[in-house]
């Protein structure tokens, strides 16, 4: 199948403002006192949320976890509001309760970013399901790193989906560590592809730094679970260029290991295609570049600007 | 006026609730296709009533049951999912806990999670502590749920059908003696119990009994045997257990000025102790003596009939407990 | 690889016991009062303990689960002691604290059971790595059933089992239903045995009714495991005849499905195969029976005229 | 003497405890190769010292690492195993409640399973409530367990060796705030610090505090500036929670007549109810004043700075429930 031009530039733009979004970060979470929490980021790895929500529709939902921002942006989230939030503002997507790592945008059917482990997927398994039960054209995603298939819940998820073929698709994306853990120190499985097959569920392997793949990839497993044929699971194969977060030196990450996948790096490789096709010009992919810092400039001052919650709003909306 | 055992009354609240919303389904271990096939059961006869769309057997999953609840919740849906005994409530626990306890709060309150997780509770059966572990106070210290206990047939109607309308979590306990208790009368028509409201199960002046779920039982008997030697109980039935009803529990130990605390769950840690601290922080110049608990040991359900005897806190415990304070 | 004639004959024996053991128990719990808890037991799956604990040796260990009784007498637990924890008695093997669900044996290695679905697998890769990091020329076998591999503590444990190539068995008694449920309604892989794959284990599967077959296989696991090659995981497809407990009517079983195993009854098929190879006569095998039902008599015998615990017993072993 | 934080005395006594006792591994996730390089951090260094074999990084597993624990303590090991953030507790909780708690009960006491499960808790971190979710009073509610959450790094030293010799199950809970506060003093030598012994940090005479884990350091704190205007509180450091150490608790009270307890978790159901319980049953007639709680509010433990401080428990929290008792 051939991916349009149009969509190919949609999916770079994605990938630019998700990386410009991330190099504002690792920039402020240095600074004392900016940023409260962990800083996850997931540089290099833009091609997996770009390509797979990318060949979402605006009703489709996706469910995230720790390593998110990616996702959430190429979803449609409204910059500003995510940026609010990672700062604890009042104006950020979830009023300063949920910060980095649990940002939730159910306007964009982003309803849930959960940092345990494993846990976006019986999550998704009930997204999935309200949307068979009510019989609805959409599908839900569900993101989780290649650590977290090592979690129960993986398991017990995919079994659900494949059984009761869900509307889902199970998006691993295998950045070849989980936390300090190489892939081959956490599962002795080579591809954890293979493991759909013990469900009896489709599963499918993709390189990871290639968005248009990733997007081809998604838009099948889409076709698949709309058409009442169940649950995929896809493989992204990509890597971490960061240590696990921001304050994770990562000596364990051989330098050369990471030079090697910095040369794939999954923006250049796609902008490059297209300059080479001539498809876009310099001048286009410089006007991208600078929208993009533009939109993270914006997100920024809205952050700095806005108000932090008065402390008793710690009190509101636990319940309805 | 009809009469039911507890299960038939759980039974008959779910179905008038799938009746009336299409949203609200079933989920859980042998919710349909049971290996117990008797009327007295929760879920008997809803698979054939509503079928496999709406009733749905799931796996030995414990942890996508709940999360199967969890996500059709915050899509819209009622699910209302069943743990079979309360010790697999670790297994779900994640889900229950850090998600649909959770999950609203980090919303900044944008999503709501209507849903009902209904867990099998009590011993009494010779099945042992991996099925007979009352786990209440796990719960009842999680904000973000709302934990019910229902002690009666009538109020687990009512109850349920609150909570299944309810636009949060609610963890909804029921004790597995009470489905084979002789059937107590339920209203027929529709109604709705609140939430965090006490119920006063029989009015007294001399002692306040405060206890929930099985244990509502022995404690009337008690009070019946204590009321033929002129001693006079009051029994306030929690019910839910968050919300706690402080104003019915502090008004009658304002009444009675003596407070005993009556589970079945182990002592130490128990929900008892809450009731305790709210009493000691609110109504501590009420208090004319001390506490007394009466409550399992600190041991594990055993099997053996006479040990599990030893087990589960009785009249007797009670009545003993009552003479220590009105000697 | 060829069995021996004594090693079949003890398998028979073996089988024997615990079919009376388990006829015993199916009259006794219709009577009132007369045994506490749910009564569950395993006819027509006697190969699976048989075959399996027949290639043990005694240091070897086993974890078992609800259906435990025909694991544990094939792994050599005292009948009497076994019978009188199963009435609840003083004299029982866990003085009435465990009854039918929970019985611990720690003297054959058998030191627990537990009732709770796929917990049977993480203590077992704790059992094993145990004889792993004390260099024991040992293995551990952790049995479950079908409803069981679909738990997220299968998944985790037959990981991590496989990651360090841990001395283990798992041994899936995959008897066509979990509960109420047949096998399909619980999930949608043919066989549970292609799970293996998944983690980077071998998967076996074995006729499950046929005692000299588990053995073997069993035995070859076991020389994998000791020889530092890490586990193995066995299906042993199989049968339950009756219905989950003895309290389910089980209506949702065929019976032309329950009588077509039935035929394939693990004691009847390899006794005719003994008798017609002329290994043993009908009078060994009738001896053989009631040497059996005189050991099941004596342990309902010891388990009646044993006392109950005094009711403050129930204070004791919690702690050492 | 050694000044340490906590972190580098945990470090310290599963080192000299992996010495003395081959048996003794532990595991978890990063306790080898960490994405924390930090020499305050308690499993520093040790995969270095001892090995791969016996310091075991595992997969993201929490279920079967404490499987792991159940299954090599039977067998004789004694591993220490680590659950990464309290939340992550629920995982486990299965294997750490219905198994390493109960299997020696229904062994008849013929098994033993001494094993100890650490567990990194506490708020301050800005990193919400999936990581920061206090549930010790989920552990102390079940029998078969012992709960220890040392307050200081000499506390902590003494009372793992002690943990990890006992024959028994313990959950040990580290407040990760203690890692990064000033180190404190730490005797050199080997010394075991009994499980079940409350500590008095600061003798008093008008009141009693109770606390533990993370919250003594404002206690002592308030205690400070309270006793600058001749306010004189005492601080019982309960060390362990079960074994509850009761003589201590109820001979403060009986000298000082007035109780707060102060905790960091959520205030419904948290420990302080047993506290409460205990006091109430057992010193009724030492109490003066009704009670006090300072603990966490019952919500999550949102992210915001403001919001995050706004949840825990500080000095002056606690100084102004002194104040209200003792006017
Ligand atoms: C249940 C649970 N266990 C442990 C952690 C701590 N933790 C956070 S991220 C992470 C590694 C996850 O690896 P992976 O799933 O591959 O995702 P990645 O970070 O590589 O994107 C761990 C162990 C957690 N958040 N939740
Ligand atoms: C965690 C848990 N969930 C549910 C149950 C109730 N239960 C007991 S046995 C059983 C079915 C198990 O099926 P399978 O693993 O195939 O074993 P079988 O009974 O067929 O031997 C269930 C659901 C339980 N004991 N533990
Ligand atoms: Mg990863
Ligand atoms: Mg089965």
């Amino acid at each position: 199948m051939d991916v349009s031009v149009e969509k190919k530039i949609q999916l770079l733009e994605t990938m630019i403002v998700s990386r410009k979004f991330s190099d504002a970060l690792k920039q402020l979470c240095k600074i004392k006192d900016k940023i409260p929490g962990m800083m996850i980021v997931a540089d290099g790895q833009e091609a997996v949320g770009s390509g797979v929500c990318g060949a979402l529709e605006p009703d489709d939902a996706i469910i995230t976890n720790h390593r998110s921002h990616n996702h959430l942006l190429a979803k449609g989230a409204d910059p500003k509001a995510l940026m609010a939030e990672i700062y604890g503002k009042k104006t950020g997507c979830n009023k300063g309760k949920s910060g980095t790592l649990h940002l939730a945008v159910p306007e964009i059917n982003a309803p849930c970013t959960t940092t345990v482990v494993g846990a976006t997927l019986p999550i998704a398994v009930g997204r999935a399901f309200a949307q068979q039960y009510r019989k609805q054209p959409r599908v839900t995603v569900c993101f989780f790193g290649d650590g977290a298939a090592d979690e129960g819940s993986f398991h017990e998820s995919l079994n659900l989906a494949a059984l009761w073929q869900l509307p889902l698709i199970f998006v691993c994306e295998n950045n070849l560590y989980a936390g300090g853990q190489r892939y081959e120190e956490h599962t002795r499985v080579t591809d954890m592809a293979d493991r759909a097959g013990g469900y009896g569920m489709p599963g499918m392997i993709v390189d990871g730094n290639d968005a248009p793949a990733v997007y081809r990839a998604a838009l099948e497993a889409r076709q698949r679970a709309v058409s009442g044929n169940g649950p995929t699971l896809i493989e992204c194969k990509t890597y971490r260029w960061g240590g696990h977060s921001e304050t994770d030196p990562h000596e364990y990450q051989p330098r050369d290991e990471i030079k090697a996948w910095r040369d794939k790096c999954p923006i250049r490789r796609l902008s490059e295609a297209l300059l080479d096709q001539k498809v876009i010009t310099a001048a286009q992919m410089a006007q991208m570049t600078s929208q993009a810092e533009g939109v993270v400039e914006e997100a920024v001052r809205f952050a700095e600007q806005s108000p932090y919650p008065a402390p008793r709003e710690a009190l509101e909306d636990v319940y309805t | 006026m009809q009469k039911l055992g507890m299960g038939q009354a759980v039974n008959q609240a779910l179905r008038e609730e799938m009746h009336r919303d299409p949203g609200v389904f079933i989920a859980g271990e042998g919710v349909g296709v049971s290996i117990h096939v008797n009327p007295m059961l929760p879920t008997h006869g809803l698979l054939e009533e509503f079928g496999p769309g709406r009733v749905k057997d799931t796996p030995v999953s414990e942890a996508v049951i709940a999360g199967l609840a969890v996500g059709a919740a915050e899509a819209g849906l009622r699910p209302v999912v069943e743990i079979m005994f309360n010790p697999f409530f670790t297994l779900a626990s994640d889900m229950i806990v850090n998600h649909a306890a959770k999950l609203r709060y980090l919303s900044g309150g944008k999503s709501r999670f209507p849903l009902v997780v209904r867990i099998k509770s009590g011993a009494g059966f010779g099945a042992g502590c991996q099925h007979s572990h009352n786990l209440e106070a796990w719960v009842a210290h999680c904000p973000g749920l709302q934990v019910v206990m229902p002690a009666t047939p009538a109020d687990a109607k009512g109850l349920l059908k609150t909570a299944i309308r309810d636009d949060n979590p609610v963890i909804f306990i029921e004790h597995m003696g009470s489905y084979f208790a002789p059937p107590m009368p339920v209203p027929e028509e529709e109604y709705l119990t609140p939430l965090g409201r006490a119920d006063i199960k029989r009015k007294g002046r001399d002692l306040t009994v405060v206890t929930w779920s099985g244990m509502l039982g022995p404690a009337m008997n008690a009070a019946e045997t204590l009321s033929r030697e002129g001693i006079d109980i009051e029994i306030v039935d929690l019910r839910t257990l968050t919300p706690l009803d402080r104003k019915t529990l502090l008004s009658s130990v304002e009444k009675t000025g003596r407070l005993i605390v009556m589970h079945e769950a182990t002592r130490t840690g128990g929900f008892a102790g809450e009731i305790a601290a709210v009493v000691l922080e609110q109504g501590f110049e009420y208090l004319k003596a001390p506490l007394r608990r009466v409550t399992g040991p600190d041991i594990p359900v055993p099997v053996s009939p006479p040990l599990e005897r030893f087990y589960i806190p009785n009249a007797d415990d009670l009545i003993a407990a009552v003479r220590e304070l009105l000697p």
